[in-house]
């Protein structure tokens, strides 16, 4: 499943989005970049006793910021084992986050979820399923919640190209679409030939499979978090009007270091100078920073438009890193539950 | 108190729960199975939209029920026979069960997954399975089978109830039983087995359908003098285990009549928590009727050779008894 | 899934087609519906003790002649609980089948499988599931076997439309088509707005899932047998040659009585003259016999091209008849296992 | 005899049966696990295209593996972590288990499904389960689970070569252990228990993983003058009931050491047979250490509290010696 899918990707209108708008989209990024580093952090430092493996999203940045913020407060949400992005992106409390990551009490689980299941009902977050093909049809479960009581709200699947390896994953597609029920299926496609892909589809295109269950589709470059954020808003728009389901397909660069817990940058963590300053780009993943890495590109991007001054953006990232430091910092203070607080067989 | 048969009953407990909650939907078509009883499910016509006929898309459906259930509904899923629950297995024993618990008990899950087990006269052998203690071995979930038509009704409303998932198997050949039935909105407990019958000289636990046989099996034993008692756990996730225990305090004996298969099923689980817990009060070895260890032919001889019933349980307490 | 798919129905090349070839054709169809009366009339019999239900392959003959008849001896099938007509067709033993059906000892499973389960390996039968999407991922399993043993055979899914309701049904369409695995897909299509459909898809047409999945799919009108026959030999010649998997869709107009164990003919049991004696045709079935009954249609073809005569027709199915009833009257004599022989727990 | 680890001892045994068998196939990656055992693997690398890495499609790998092993190959089909074999279970369980025994004996169903089951230090909620239970409920199936490097490769060469479908569960934590390992073919036959370690005050039934807890637990008694003996099944189903019998009428006491959990699990399976058929030599009541009856949480110590180890079971067989 390599290629980009059918579907035109949305025309760049950027006079949609004003200075405040593009600002949100960039912040929101180095919120999730800063988060995920931070975790880095958290996995390689013994003391923090540390245990089990995260899918992290750093390189997924503009899929996820960019859908996201399409979305109402009141809209639903279901995510897969790769979810941190999302929650960081709709404002979940990032300490507690990083405290669950931990199994630490003051975890949004109570340390009973982890990094796969990070729950938060507050800000539209329902299950996280780690099984592949879970999030998706819990997602039409919502969404068929939403229709019965008729919500204005909508129901939002975010998932990988994996899922749709498997049955349950086209069960899913095929009952939205059946029901017209109200719902959003963001999927973020990372696999590329060479690489062992997530998916293995003899689909020419991921979308051919929604697209033949009779449902709108389109697929956008995932490293362009505005061609994302425009896409998304017409998808939210015709889900919202009760026009059925709506497949939005984000295609994307696996980051790297996206299986490892070690941080694979040039410069150890994100540096926005490589934003202008290009020539400091280095190391055996140079080319992802360069090419693909969402962060940088908008950076430039807004620069290059004069949308925003150097300072203006050091500025903004050294506030979202200094923040999530101090929510970081207070995470690792939070107690591990009374062992025996396990001994429950329900809530 | 009404007579009524157990197809009947459990429609009359699902309306009750839709008449008083309008959060609670109900996906499924044949809840009352494919017999003369099926007639019962034409009172779930008047409830429209809130009564689902879904695609044979089991494990995307058990999710849509479970999702629908986290997002503000009370789902109510009937799978048909038992087996075709096996295509959502994992989304019942690893998401429904685990979803409230892994959230720290910031979601819900009232959901309860419904459908046919067992032994049904030419089922063979891909649609007989009896799959409870595979369900009851999945912590997180509520696992409960009604006996009798007032525990079809009231159990099946405390399950549409509950904060969790629960599972309710119920046998094909119970449909047609015919008994009163408590009027209007009736409840019944989990963790509260039923005493279906006193006796001084042994215990015969028995679920589900063998609840029956337990019963005529006492009949048989009373006439040869022997005073059986009978005892209907009614819900094996969270089983009762005192009520059991006192029985055998009482009896001193235990035989166990179930229709899993033998090995690592329900009988053993009761036998196990007695020779555990109750060792001191068991005068004679513990016995499982059950299901043999095998696959199930269709051949009606066959098929026979392998049920429990009355005659295998009277037997049963005989050899207890002269143990 | 109401209209017939896409891709067009296959040349009608009759000339392709010689008298003896058309003649096997009918008398196939015969044999499978004479077979079927046979189950009925067990079934009703108190005294042969019959238990279980069946599926009636009555109404597509058509397909399962067509289809079975261009296939090779050596080539393998899986099929599903609807599974009389193809063994019959590729000649299993039908004293035998009558025997499983009833449970006796004679069976082709030994009594252990009944209707739903029939096994016979010696005309390429491997299991028969009763489980939608269970023929059509076995079959796809015995085509991965071919394909490791360089085999010419290929391996045929007999499957209803229920299939692609099942997730697996379209993990089994993506797996042979990833791994060009030899393997054709015979879907039989009864679904039909009104009825309570076997499927509910979403897709406009079936075929539009595997045709998704980049593999050709046609669509025949099942009442014609020889359009199935003509498209089959298509599809087995495809298959055979390497390249990869085929979906064909025979598209059927469920017979009245698929569900019931009742005959449902106007004259209790097919009566050929019907082929030219039209006025014969009444009751509440009459318009399936008129428009869609195979036998009907195809006796009353070759009639009309004079390439047999009635006194030829009758004979043929009094022949079929006859051999059916001496091989139920054998069955029937067949003793029921021992009913310890129950307690193995595997072969 | 050479000493290799458990994984590596694994891969020996397919390789073997690769070697010694044309008709040998392979479905799955990461049968060595995630660790620094995952090397192991490399040694089928040369067997090309008889090792295939699938898609996520767990419910059609199953049956591609079931559907090849009934049309002349014999499949190894390694689904990862248990729980996602959940997403196969009808094909297990209800295809797989039945193929051959329903065709008549006509069809040889010569496929085995492998997997990782157990806690492991922050699988959380959903990547813990052992459903060895389950599977051993489900008629058809044989069910083994090495706990030795000997084994891991013995067992699976057995499963391999067994015309019938076998379901073989590995503890990812046994990955790394090391020990002598028979060279070249080498089989374990299905049934036969192995005495660990002899003993003549208590038996402990250990499974898997909690082998070596028990070993561990036997040497922490053997300093307070208990002496424990340790029993591995090995094999689930078939299941050798008459040495766990032996071993009980010598010593009067069983504890069984299990991580599935407790409730109707395999633990309940072991404590049943000896209630019923080994009463007469048991002085105490039984012990069950197993998984207690809750979903695992990710949390460290939580998840510690819940897994049964050498501490448990020691203190386990105190009890049972004080009753
Ligand atoms: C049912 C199931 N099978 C297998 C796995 C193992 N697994 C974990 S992540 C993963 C790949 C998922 O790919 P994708 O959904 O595209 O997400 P990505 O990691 O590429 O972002 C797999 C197969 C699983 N979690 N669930
Ligand atoms: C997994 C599973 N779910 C549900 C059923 C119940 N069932 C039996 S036949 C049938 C309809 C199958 O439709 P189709 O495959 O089109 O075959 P048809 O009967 O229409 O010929 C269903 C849903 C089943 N056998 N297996
Ligand atoms: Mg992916
Ligand atoms: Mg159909």
């Amino acid at each position: 499943m390599a290629d980009a899918a059918q579907g035109t990707v949305a025309p760049r209108k950027e006079d949609r989005l004003n200075k405040q708008e593009r600002l949100a989209l960039l912040e929101c990024m180095l919120r999730i970049r800063r988060f995920e580093e931070g975790v880095i952090h958290l996995a390689m430092t013994p003391e923090y006793e540390y245990v089990g493996r995260q899918h992290l999203y750093i390189g997924a940045e503009g899929a996820g910021a960019g859908a996201c913020l399409a979305l109402g407060k009141d809209d639903l949400a279901h995510t897969t084992h790769r979810n941190h992005g999302y929650l960081v992106a709709r404002g979940s409390d990032r300490m507690r986050m990083f405290a669950e990551i931990l199994g630490r009490a003051d975890g949004t689980n109570l340390g009973r979820g982890g990094s796969w299941h990070i729950c938060d009902p507050d800000v539209g977050f329902r299950s996280t399923s780690a099984m592949v093909g879970g999030s998706i049809a819990l997602a039409v479960g919502s969404a068929y919640a939403l229709q019965k009581q008729k919500s204005k709200a909508i129901s939002v699947a975010h998932f990988g190209d994996g899922t749709l390896d498997e049955g349950i994953g086209y069960e899913a597609l095929n009952i939205a679409s059946l029901f017209k029920l109200p719902v959003l299926f963001m999927c973020e496609n990372n696999s590329k030939p060479g690489q062992r892909p997530s998916s293995m589809l003899a689909a020419k295109h991921l979308s051919h499979v929604p697209a033949a269950l009779d449902m709108p589709t389109k697929a956008v470059n995932g490293a362009d978090v505005e061609a994302v954020h425009l896409a998304a808003k017409e998808a939210v728009d015709h889900v919202r009007s009760g026009k059925g389901p709506y497949f939005l397909q984000a295609d994307l660069e696996r980051w790297p270091g996206s299986h490892q817990v070690h941080a694979a940058f040039p410069t150890g963590v994100t540096d926005i100078s490589l934003a202008w300053d290009e020539g400091k780009i280095e190391g055996k993943n140079a080319d992802w920073t360069r090419t693909y890495d969402p962060i940088r590109l908008y950076a430039k991007k807004l620069l290059g438009e004069n949308a925003v001054t150097r300072d203006e953006l050091t500025a903004l990232d050294r506030k979202v890193a200094d923040e999530t430091d101090k929510l970081r910092a207070t995470a690792v203070k939070s107690p591990f539950p009374p062992a025996d607080a396990a001994a429950k067989q329900f809530a | 108190m009404t007579e009524m048969n157990f197809a009947e009953a459990m429609i009359d407990g699902l309306c009750v729960a839709l008449d008083s909650d309008p959060s609670v939907s109900i996906i499924g078509r044949g809840i009352s199975g494919h017999g003369a009883e099926a007639a019962a499910d034409k009172r779930l016509a008047p409830y429209g939209d809130r009564v689902l006929d879904p695609p044979t898309s089991e494990a995307a459906v058990a999710m849509l029920a479970l999702g629908a259930s986290m997002s503000g509904l009370r789902m109510f899923l009937h799978f048909g026979t038992g087996v075709f629950a096996f295509e959502a297995w994992n989304q019942v024993v690893n998401e429904a069960a685990n979803a409230r618990y892994m959230s720290g008990g910031r979601l819900k899950s009232p959901v309860t997954f419904c459908m046919f087990h067992g032994l049904r006269n030419g089922g063979g052998p891909q649609h007989s399975a009896s799959s409870q203690a595979m369900y009851a071995n999945s912590p997180g979930l509520e696992v409960v089978m009604p006996a009798s038509p007032a525990d079809a009704k009231g159990l099946a409303l405390t399950a549409i109830r509950s904060d969790n998932a629960t599972v309710m198997l119920v046998h094909p050949s119970l449909l047609s039983l015919r008994a009163d039935v408590p009027a209007g909105d009736y409840a019944v407990p989990f963790g509260q087995a039923a005493v279906r019958r006193e006796g001084r000289d042994v215990t015969i636990v028995a679920f589900s359908r063998q609840v029956t046989e337990a019963l005529k099996a006492a009949e048989i034993l009373a006439k040869e003098g022997i005073d059986a008692e009978v005892l209907d756990p009614r819900t094996l996730v969270p089983l009762d285990e005192a009520s059991i225990l006192a029985s055998v305090r009482k009896t001193g004996r235990l035989v166990v009549a179930d229709e899993t298969p033998v090995h690592y099923g329900c009988a053993s689980e009761i036998a196990a928590l007695v020779a555990e817990k109750g060792f001191g009060s068991l005068k004679a070895p513990v016995a499982r009727v059950a299901r043999p260890h095998t696959p199930v032919p269709f051949s009606p001889g066959m098929e026979a050779f392998l049920t429990p019933d009355a005659a295998k349980i009277a037997d049963a307490v005989r050899r207890t008894l002269a143990a």
